[in-house]
């Protein structure tokens, strides 16, 4: 995917690197909701949420690796409350908003039109050969991994520290493993880096490792038993553990 | 609970009271999305058959029907299995099955000994080519809190209960590789052909909450 | 405080360990709100709402020392979006309909008819007795430090690491400190444990301790210069470090 | 931002659509502690007169004045401030002030070195006796998950900007001792009398998100 760009004025800066959104260990979440409905649509509705998501994608109207980074700017309360699709069309409003392609005003405008003409028949637009080459991505693999300049660092079988990371911004590393002891599992391979990176520097790609991690070494007492957790990390998550 | 908790259609009848919604009215979401794809064919920015198209490719084409036929074949095929838990998205790829969300599968394979479980804890990474869109529940934030803290109580929840003697291993998908469970294939299946094998493979024993169905529970 | 006891079955085992309430070190909640309005009550039924918890608590209604395990139970979207006094409603509600005090019907009831009577003037009841005792206890200290049977294991300077505890239940441990490397600073003396036990078990007054920690131990590179922070822990949240 | 950012007032006046919440109906919070207050005095579980006395000791009575009091005499009086610094709750009780949520209380001396800052990530304890129950911001999200981090950019937002030389400590109140700061005594306050120098002791100066005004300002 592409990892350039940013996502209508959202860029990785904004994500939340200790936001609501990196839940791994958490309590209070109850159950596992089990009922399920239709899927993966429940109503008509997300389903034409994610097919204008992915067609404005294809579309360069915002940077689909940026995504994640743009839901996390939501606030916690928000982002807790909403549902998945909801939280998509959050993030398409802001893009389009921000990059000045609707305003604020004609959204409500039309959604209060459409509220009092519940039986309106929507306008189209047939555009079959952007809908082809769009379909054609959505079936065909486009493999990410890169050529990698730098050697990897780490082999397998290495004994590796998780970074104390705290930066405000985008990260794919996740709270409960910071600082925790872990193993490389099995090299990636080099892939494109997603997290925050200060204004104007560049983010390269980096070898990405398979990392293991031992239940108690991250839970404690807590852990269950014979557990073990893999974790996938870009290498300037870790560095070479003391043994 | 929260509508969050039961799924995404009852949270969308719950309406507005949106605290950070970027609007100054609040409105259902299906009325909102409808507004918003009445601008945005207006607009040209896009095609309405292009979102008809999607909808229907992940309605009806990419689905867990794709990851049953990968896991038949490897049932059946050793050479094939041997190619799919070295490059899985490149032994997908040979089924037909790549594309968005797919660019790099790893597959990852249950014994008797150790049993895989997938979760995406940052959001709701899933392989989209073999497995369609994720459920519910597996975007729920109960699953992605748990499955890393808890995994077994999580799998006990979905009927699962493992012996102590057997290795939990939990995948959080937190980087751009995507995971899928090659169940074990299930006793009383020998002999079985491929299209009937892959009626055993459930979505769930590919995300590694259940076991494939054995035979009996099929016919 | 009394810490005996639950909050009308919402007991210690409801709160959570690793809940949302538990926000120290977290991003995306952005600037703090300086707007001042009356303070401290807002409105007239904040006051109200305050004055009844404290009442309530003096008749044995619901156990002081349980309430902010009880505020833990709420579902973290409701604990986000609620405001302060809201979360009180919330928890006196809970307390009030577990014991039977209250049934929902004729809560909902009553709202429905004031809902109906705008102007109704509400009964009132004295109890000039009660009121004399209560507000005595609101001016006059009674210190909470126990006494202690067994000696503290630590000493002022001592290295000490604080165990990665992630147990359900209610703790006072944050999860920012867990498995960090502080000193101690102080002994505050013995005083009551408020964590969850096991159903049965009882939780023993253990000396509590001031304990330093440097901002970089916590936040790695992301701490600020010169900062260090102090928390209070219960002596079973520690153990010596290997120096 | 939600309503909760903006303290409880407004948050009163967004209404119901609260997911989790044990009722039936959805009600406004004011109509609905109405209704609480109406059913508990009428069986007799408390007194009208009883929560008139409570909120009117905490609207009037406990307060930032006090706290206030505690700091002036500690200014003039160092055996006082010595006992002030080696035990709080004792020392604030001959002043005659004590009560919830005071039974331990820590009063922590800032100097030119060290400036202390005090918050409670876990909930909003605060040490009521002297000064009072805590304002919004101390309530907010914002205070409590931003203060453990980075108190320096959170001391900014307050408007007070201290050298890199100063240690900043923060003290996070998670069990049942209360914390209170001693502001450093003004320049310029010399020779003013326990009264006057009361007057320079804010609420936010006994937090530690200020210091304490200059008789300058005062005047």
């Amino acid at each position: 995917m592409n990892t350039g760009g940013t996502l209508g004025g959202l860029d990785r800066r904004v994500g939340q690197m200790n936001g609501v959104h990196d839940m791994g260990g958490m309590h209070g979440f109850g159950a596992i909701p089990r009922e399920e409905g239709r899927e993966p649509f429940h109503a008509e509705w997300e389903g034409r949420m994610f097919g204008m998501l992915l067609a404005l994608g294809s579309h360069g109207v915002h940077d689909p690796g940026g995504l994640r980074a743009a839901q996390e700017s939501m606030e916690p309360a928000s982002y807790l409350g909403f549902g998945y699709f909801e939280r998509w069309m959050w993030v398409t409003e802001r893009a389009l908003l921000a990059k000045g392609y609707l305003t604020l005003e004609e959204l409500d405008q039309r959604t209060a039109e459409l509220d009092a003409r519940p039986d309106a028949v929507a306008q189209r637009r047939e555009d079959p050969a952007t809908t082809a080459r769009l379909m054609q991505g959505v079936h065909t693999r486009s493999p990410s991994s890169r050529e990698g300049s730098s050697a990897p660092r780490f082999r397998s079988g290495d004994s590796v520290r998780v970074r104390n990371r705290h930066s405000p911004g985008h990260t794919r590393l996740p709270r409960y493993v910071r600082g925790k002891l872990g193993a490389i599992a099995r090299l990636h391979g080099i892939h494109d880096f997603h997290d925050a990176a200060p204004e104007g520097s560049p983010n390269l790609p980096q070898p990405v490792y398979s990392v293991r991690f031992e239940a108690e070494e991250l839970w404690g007492e807590a852990a269950e038993a014979r557990q073990s957790l893999y974790l996938d990390m870009w290498e300037s998550y870790l560095e070479l553990a003391q043994s | 609970m929260s509508s969050e908790s039961t799924g995404d259609a009852e949270h969308a009848s719950s309406g507005g009271h949106h605290a950070g919604h970027p609007t100054n009215q609040e409105s259902h979401p299906a009325l909102r999305v409808r507004a918003l794809e009445s601008l945005l064919v207006e607009k040209g920015l896009i095609a309405s058959d292009t979102v008809d198209a999607l909808v229907q490719a992940y309605e009806q084409d990419i689905g867990p029907m794709n990851g049953a036929q990968v896991v038949a074949r490897a049932w059946v095929d050793p050479a094939y299995r041997e190619r799919l838990l070295d490059n899985g998205a490149e032994a997908i790829a040979e089924l037909g099955y790549g594309g968005i969300e797919g660019s790099e599968i790893r597959v990852l394979e249950n014994t008797p000994e150790i049993h895989n479980v997938v979760v995406c804890t940052l959001c709701s990474c899933y392989p989209w080519p073999v497995l369609g869109l994720p459920p519910s529940w597996y975007k729920s934030h109960a699953y992605r809190s748990r499955t890393v803290i808890e995994p077994r109580a999580v799998l006990r929840e979905f009927g699962l209960e493992l012996d102590d003697s057997v290795e939990v291993r939990v995948w959080d998908s937190s980087a751009d590789v995507r995971y899928m469970v090659l169940p074990q294939r299930p006793a009383g299946s020998e002999g079985m052909g491929e299209a009937e094998l892959a009626d055993l493979v459930t979505r769930d024993s590919m995300i590694g909450v259940a076991l494939a169905r054995t035979p009996s529970g099929v016919r």
